[in-house]
């Protein structure tokens, strides 16, 4: 029994003396004492020399809380012989001294905590980890910038990486755009060599339209299936010439790329600079695959690609870690009815945007109306269309989406360059521009450029003729406006893409309430997600622009580089384990465990009369099991137990806390 | 008097086995008086025949047997289901106690059991019992009990009183609706019961008590307990190989109670177990020589259960899940519980 | 015969008993029994907003417990009842000291008020009878008229608690000019306020907000205007006529179910072709 | 009853029970509000004000009454708070203030002989200054 | 009300905290020092769904007046989904003890996160005032284990 004073932390409101003195009295205590500092060298080395002198089966440290110094004091033990799994900490620092300000009442807390972790410790019994091996290839979820990236950095340091992309192309978001802030070089420009890299980089293989299947395993030893969607079109045989894109007689299908903006046909590449450039057939829209008529692709396709039978693919291949990369999307504006988005087709999102200024998108870079295609003499850009909203409200997300003061001022300032002339607003709630370069953006898009950044949201948008009233306030002038509008762009909230949730569920990842992922720890452990080998990389955590993303999804992969570089890996020991004579085979504590640890095997037993009886019991992986305990309660009889954590272990502590008289 | 005849049973039971494919039949044992069946394991064509009984009295729940019945058999055993009995059928096929491939069930409709105390209680001993149409005509065979005193006229009727069905239905039966839900591998008929009686109306009187009214009711209840383990060996969720209560690590190993403490700690631990997995079968008070409604405290966690996460009635299928191994992100919270329960009881 | 509760309201007895008349004759035909509620009293003509405010809205509460009584829905066609008594039950429900004073006042004759439901005419319409069978029910069409559907404030907000439709693009009142063979126009005033309840005391502010209305159903090529509100009607009519221009101008501005008892063969057509 | 400073916003929060503190000062609320250009302040000027703990201004001025009560502000307000209940507030504390309801419309208004009752009821009850 | 006697009674109270995000809660509020009664006594588990109801009886039975589990607010589990199971079972035990006429404010679950020490101190402060008022646990403790624990205290003495 050691206890600590911690300076005057513990000393000042504790009579540490009291509690040590007391603790000598306590049955199976044979050593009792206490110290300045018992973290420090010298702390440590009375720890180490009571366990020597002793021979002392086990000790409590009385100290601060276990987060704190738990792992310290393992260390020490271990370091004179000691199984580290029997120190147990009694926590009166942060949850007694810290907390309670009268002495006499702390002193007898410290005592009680004391005793109750004497009483666990007497049912404690040695713990060892177990090990297990890693597989040298890691899986990137997303295909965006994310996922490219960290893909690229975890090839570079020589292990396999794997990327499944669920659409046709890899890409994500940051091939839709065009520009980028705040340096204004050209999203393809930077994109495209990228995603070239990766397809030709020999540790890469890419998944495209694809996804995840199941997953199954633990940290190291991932098992995924992966499901590649048949594309109708042999990926391998295809060359991309394009032909049968062109003489597809199917062509009114809103393109996705474009935000339906233009048509593309029932088969058809994405995008020119598409990786991997290969055709893909929409099975909903093929008349062929529909109705058996037509047929005109495979026969124009020279190269023979053409395959109506291919059906979904399945792959299974094992990794040692994950990536989740799965991005974001901009909200449905489904719920601002206020903005006649419904109404008329010259109200458009930022992304649509994008599309519009793009060379490449369906006006080839020329900014006009969607409705006439004429030049817009007015344009009014709205922020924060479904951000910071209030949650219970149910119409747009809580959080702020990061990136849409940057690109609005992005977008001002594209319009003001292909239309000097042109009027444009910027109605804001607040700018906010903490990057590197970035408020000195926003500031030339109001001084160079003249753009009207007025404070107020907007209230509601009207069509009236071929013109859009905006009805606003400026909240500093005091003043009513009503702006007639050509084009009217609204910054969409983003939120995570609809397939992270489902995805979530297979890694057995937490998500947030808006469905990002969650990290393991905010600030320390920012691109781990809680679930070992499971890592995060760009917007799937939370609103980030291209800059932040690209910086993540090295870490990413600089933590993935780290765990593969490991042969061999030690797992928490406090693991639950079945007593097989009690285990009745039910199947409750495989319902309950969120990680499948929990497999059912035959197994003989000895029965009264000499027989055996062959009998269903319960097998815990050891590996896979991360200890929460949820099985060792559903079990009825008792026969789940969680180690570290006995049910005994915990009652003693009940009893020994209940005992103190009141 | 039952929907499906002695007859029919005996007819099949002695065909399977005379086939070979069944060597062992459960079913219920003719006692000295009709009223006392018991529940009967019959290895042998002519016990069936002679001692096979269905009738009125025949309230034992067979399903749990087939645990051990069929592990002594290399063929199948023959096991007759009423529709209660197939809730606990699939309950313990979904909890792998058995194996489905040695069972024979055939399905048996029911019109109800009697409750015998309540018999007891209005007529004595009982010698024979008939039924004609909806009513029961019991004789007893003494004239010994109080309501014949108080009352002359029956007395010109001799030993003989008459009763109507719903006056002498054990009280499952009373509120009983269900469907025969076991995958049978034959049917000689499947008609229930129609509910004549709402089956939470005694939870929802305990419920309407004060808190200290509830204590004091199930003390004077649990205070009669002598801990007989009756109900834990006649219920069919009861399984475990071992039970918690003869776990010394456990904490709550307990042989019998030693004071209050214990006697309610037992019940709150076995309703609290075999929540979400009991099938509402009434064994438990069925069995119960002291005769405590133990029913009452499953039919509470089923009827919060119902209430919090939904219609749920366990035994429906084999694949289901117990609401207690399952969650939903939208779940009550603790706190908010009480309220709601609180609402839905006076809607 | 689906049978509900009838809160008709005093307007409906009053300045627009056509439109009460209309709606319980239109009812029968599609197969409902309105059954006036004994003893009602008038609403208040508007929700008091406040949190500690309970005497006003008692009348609300003795109407729905009246229905929660017959075990009927209780159904309003006047726009503003129906805002008062929806959220009268909205409080009920959530506003658990709200409720508690309401029982302190009331005592019994509040019984079972929170749960009652509550239902606009055009929600029965849309709800229970369902517009499709509204439309097999139509003997005369009203073709060709393009009808602008006027919702103003108190149908459609609070979204949360009226709950009738997207409070910012509503729907129902455009189905059902639909069913009844007419065209609906769709202008994006038709959920603005005409500052009916300002009439009194801003008299030119309330006209030039009925104006307004008036001007956008028009510039999007409406030939007359639905109201559901008899305050929106009033102040909507009041405006077209402090308009200049002759009167053959002017954009009529009736009930909704003035148009219904047309297409429905009760009234004599005038509206319709 | 002298109800000012930070005694009068207490009250009008108490009587709204509206959150003023998550107001963000976007203005969406006076952007939408179709009496802007009558009034003297303006609803998010209500929010701001009583969350600042001096809105005796506003029961002063008669911005109160030059609401239409239209709830358009409350409702598209994306941080729930309410304004048209802080004007509902005001109304109701200088109602309140009041002995006997001052109601006084021109004579004029009764010989339209189509009023519509709640028209009348709601004036009396709300906007009778 | 910190560390004063509520009329001369102490309440003894059990709470369980899992290790993730209440057991670090409950040491920010320690690390900023706010207060609450030190007749509240924490139990370390891995997770709120460790938590058996047998343990609540347990403490029952030995005397505690009062139990209170914390864990991660729903949707923020450490494993994913074992408050959610917190949470269903410990809505029907609270819900049957009720029934059992056993006081169902002597029994609590809370979530507080990690980062809200003020949360966990407020919610021990009400907890502890809340059991002050209802007094001893009487319907369900063990009078063995109190007549044993009080004989053996007063030896000690």
């Amino acid at each position: 029994m050691f206890v600590c004073h911690c300076g005057t932390n513990i000393a000042g409101t504790v009579d540490v003396e009291a509690v040590a003195d007391a603790m000598k009295s306590e049955s199976g205590v044979v050593y009792s004492a206490t110290y300045q500092y018992m973290c420090s060298q010298s702390g440590q080395d009375i720890i180490k020399k009571a366990i020597r002198d002793y021979e002392l089966g086990g000790i409590v440290v009385c100290s601060c809380s276990p987060r704190m110094h738990e792992a310290t004091f393992r260390k020490a033990a271990s370091s004179v012989g000691m199984n580290p799994y029997m120190v147990e900490i009694a926590n009166i620092r942060e949850q007694c001294s810290w907390v309670h300000k009268n002495r006499e009442d702390a002193t007898s807390k410290a005592i009680t905590l004391a005793r109750a972790a004497v009483a666990k410790l007497k049912l404690n019994f040695p713990l060892t980890p177990g090990e297990s091996g890693v597989t040298k290839r890691a899986l990137v979820i997303g295909g965006g910038i994310a996922g490219i990236q960290t893909a690229l950095d975890i090839a570079d340091a020589g292990y396999k990486v794997d990327i499944v992309e669920k659409s046709p192309t890899i890409g994500g978001k940051m091939a839709q755009l065009d520009k980028t802030f705040p340096t204004l070089d050209c999203a393809a420009c930077i994109l495209t060599p990228k995603m070239v890299d990766a397809a030709q980089n020999e540790n890469i293989r890419i998944f495209s339209y694809s996804e995840v299947e199941s997953v199954s395993g633990y940290v190291g030893n991932f098992t995924v299936t992966v499901k590649k969607k048949a594309r109708y079109v042999k990926e391998d045989v295809c060359t991309g010439c394009g032909l049968c894109t062109e003489k597809c007689p199917r062509k009114k299908i809103p393109s996705e790329f474009n935000l339906g903006m233009d048509n593309r046909s029932a088969v058809y590449i994405p995008f020119a600079q598409a990786v991997p450039k290969v055709a893909v057939i929409d099975s909903e829209h093929c008349m062929m695959l529909k109705e058996n008529k037509c047929g005109v692709c495979s026969k124009v396709c020279t190269a023979g690609a053409i395959d109506y039978t291919q059906k979904d693919e399945y792959i299974e291949e094992k990794y040692g870690a994950i990536v989740v990369a799965t991005g974001y999307e901009p909200i449905s504006l489904e719920r601002f009815g206020e903005y006649a988005r419904g109404m008329s087709p010259d109200v458009i999102t930022s992304l649509e945007f994008e599309r519009l200024t793009s060379a490449a998108g369906p006006t080839h870079g020329k900014l006009v109306r969607p409705s006439d295609k004429m030049k817009p003499n007015t344009v009014v850009f709205v922020q924060c269309v479904g951000s910071r909203c209030e949650p219970s409200l149910g119409k747009g997300k809580e959080y702020c989406s990061k990136i849409c003061c940057m690109y609005t001022a992005k977008h001002a300032m594209l319009t003001k360059e292909k239309y000097p002339d042109a009027e444009v607003y910027v109605f804001y709630i607040d700018v906010r521009t903490p990057g590197k370069n970035f408020d000195e953006f926003y500031r030339r898009a109001a001084e160079e450029y003249g753009v009207k950044y007025i404070k107020g949201m907007v209230g509601k948008i009207t069509p009236d003729g071929e013109r859009l009233n905006v009805s606003a306030s400026d909240l500093i002038c005091r003043k009513k406006l009503e702006i007639k509008a050509d084009l009217v762009v609204l910054a969409a909230a983003i939120e995570p893409s609809p397939t992270a949730r489902a995805l979530a569920t297979k890694l057995a990842s937490s998500m947030d309430t808006n469905g990002f992922f969650t990290e393991a720890h905010p600030k320390l452990r920012p691109v781990e997600s809680p679930t070992a080998g499971v890592f995060l990389s760009g917007a799937c955590q939370g609103p980030r622009d291209i800059p932040e993303t690209v910086a993540q999804a090295g870490a990413a992969a600089a933590k993935v580089i780290g765990l593969l570089s490991k042969e061999r890996l030690t797992a928490n020991p406090c693991v639950a384990v079945c007593d097989e004579e009690m285990c009745s085979g039910c199947s409750v504590c495989g319902n309950v465990c969120p990680y499948g640890a929990i497999t059912y095997v035959e197994k003989e037993f000895r029965v009264p009369g000499g027989r055996t009886k062959a009998r269903r019991v319960a097998s815990v992986n050891e590996a896979v099991c991360q200890g929460c305990g949820c099985c060792a309660v559903a079990c009825m009889s008792g026969a789940m137990e969680l180690k570290g954590f006995m049910s005994s272990q915990i009652m003693a502590e009940v009893d020994a806390i209940c005992r103190t008289s009141r | 008097m039952q929907r499906t005849d002695r007859d029919a049973l005996v007819r099949r039971a002695v065909s399977l086995m005379n086939d070979g494919v069944c060597d062992r039949v459960l079913a219920w044992r003719r006692g000295e008086f009709s009223s006392d069946v018991s529940p009967g394991v019959f290895t042998d064509t002519e016990s069936v025949e002679k001692e096979l009984v269905r009738n009125f009295f025949c309230g034992a729940n067979l399903s749990k047997y087939l645990i051990s019945e069929t592990e002594k058999t290399e063929k199948k055993v023959l096991i007759f289901l009423r529709p209660c009995d197939s809730y606990s059928f699939n309950r313990l096929l979904s909890e792998h106690k058995f194996n489905r491939e040695k069972v024979y069930a055939v399905a048996v409709g029911c019109d109800g059991t009697a409750d015998i105390g309540k018999l007891k209680r209005k007529c004595g001993a009982l010698s024979d019992i008939k039924r004609r149409g909806d009513k029961i005509i019991a004789e007893s065979l003494y004239e010994t009990n109080e309501e014949n005193e108080e009352n002359e006229e029956n007395e010109a009727n001799g030993a003989e009183r008459v009763f109507d069905l719903e006056d002498v239905l054990s009280e499952r039966c009373l509120s009983c609706n269900l469907k025969n839900r076991a995958d049978c591998d034959e049917i000689i008929s499947d008609g229930g019961r129609d509910a004549v009686s709402e089956r939470f109306f005694e939870v929802r009187r305990i419920e309407n008590m004060s808190s200290e009214e509830r204590y004091e009711f199930w003390r004077g209840e649990f205070s009669r307990c002598i801990r007989c383990n009756a109900c834990r060996d006649v219920c069919p969720a009861c399984t475990c190989e071992k039970c918690v209560f003869s776990n010394p690590s456990s904490g709550v190993e307990n042989k019998a109670a030693a004071n209050s403490f214990e006697e309610s700690m037992f019940h709150i631990i076995r309703a609290f177990h075999v929540a979400g997995r009991c099938t509402d079968c009434g064994e438990c008070s069925r069995v119960c020589p002291q005769s405590i409604p133990l029913h009452l405290l499953n039919r509470k966690l089923i009827k919060d259960i119902n209430i919090l996460y939904g219609e749920y009635k366990s035994g429906e299928s084999v694949s289901q899940i117990s609401p207690l191994n399952s969650w939903t992100e939208n779940d009550a919270d603790p706190s908010e519980v009480a309220e709601l329960l609180e609402r839905s009881r006076s809607k | 015969m689906v049978k509900v509760s009838y809160y008709p309201g005093c307007t409906l007895k009053n300045k627009a008993k056509e439109l009460d008349k209309y709606a319980v004759r239109c009812a029968e035909i599609l197969g409902v029994e309105m059954e006036e509620i004994e003893n009602w009293q008038c609403c208040g003509g508007v929700f008091c907003d406040s949190s500690d405010e309970v005497a006003t809205k008692l009348s609300a509460v003795r109407a729905l417990a009246c229905a929660a009584r017959r075990k009927t829905p209780l159904v309003t066609v006047c726009t503003a009842c129906h805002n008062v008594i929806k959220r009268t039950l909205h409080a009920l429900r959530y506003d658990a000291v709200f409720s508690e004073r309401v029982r302190n006042y009331l005592g019994d004759e509040a019984k079972g008020a929170e749960n009652a439901e509550v239902y606009h005419y055009l929600e029965l319409l849309r709800d229970v009878v369902g517009f499709e069978t509204l439309k097999g029910k139509v003997v005369n069409e009203l073709k060709g008229k393009r009808v602008a559907a006027y919702y103003g404030c108190l149908f459609l907000r609070p979204g949360s608690v009226m709950q009738t439709d997207d409070a910012e693009d509503p729907r129902i009142m455009e189905s059902f000019i639909k069913s009844l063979g007419a065209e609906p126009v769709i202008y994006p005033m038709r959920n603005e306020c005409c500052g009916a309840y300002t009439f009194f005391e801003e008299k030119e502010a309330a006209l030039k907000k009925g104006a307004a209305v008036l001007k956008s159903a028009e510039n999007f090529g409406a030939d007359l205007i639905a109201a559901a509100c008899p305050l929106c009607r009033y102040n909507l009519e009041s405006s077209s006529k402090s308009l200049p221009g002759g009167a053959e101008k002017k954009l009529p501005v009736v009930y909704f179910t003035e148009l219904l008892a047309e297409a429905l063969g009760v009234k004599e057509a005038r509206y319709g072709m | 009853m002298e109800c000012k400073g930070e005694a009068l916003c207490a009250e009008v929060i108490r009587i709204s029970a509206s959150d003023v503190g998550k107001c963000m000062r976007c203005g969406k609320c006076s952007a939408s509000c179709p009496s802007y250009d009558e009034m003297e302040y303006h609803p998010h000027e209500f929010a701001y004000m009583v969350s600042s703990g001096d809105a005796d201004a506003l029961l002063e001025s008669d911005s109160a009454y030059k609401c239409v009560s239209c709830l358009t502000c409350s409702e598209r307000c994306p941080c729930g708070v309410a304004p048209s209940r802080l004007v509902e507030a005001f109304r109701i504390i200088k109602a309140r203030e009041r002995s006997n309801a001052a109601f006084a419309p021109e004579r004029s208004v009764f010989d339209d002989g189509e009023i519509p009752g709640q028209a009348l009821v709601s004036a009396f009850r709300k906007f009778s200054k | 009300m910190q560390d004063k006697q509520i009329n001369g009674y102490r309440p003894k109270i059990a709470a369980f905290c899992c290790n993730w995000c209440s057991y670090a809660g409950a040491d920010l509020a320690g690390g900023n020092r706010l207060s609450y009664p030190c007749d509240v006594k924490i139990i370390r588990v891995p997770c709120s769904c460790r938590v058996d109801p047998i343990f609540v009886l347990r403490a029952f039975r030995r005397g505690a007046d009062g139990v209170i589990i914390c864990g991660c607010h729903p949707g923020d589990c450490h494993y994913t989904s074992g408050n959610y199971h917190t949470r269903r079972r410990m809505s029907l035990l609270f819900s049957f003890l009720d029934y059992l006429g056993i006081e169902r404010e002597r029994m609590r679950v809370e979530w507080v996160s990690a980062s809200e020490g003020a949360k966990f101190a407020a919610v021990m402060n009400d907890f502890v005032s809340e059991i002050s008022k209802l007094g001893e646990n009487r319907r369900l403790e063990d009078v063995r284990c109190k007549e044993q624990t009080e004989t053996r205290l007063s030896e000690e003495r």
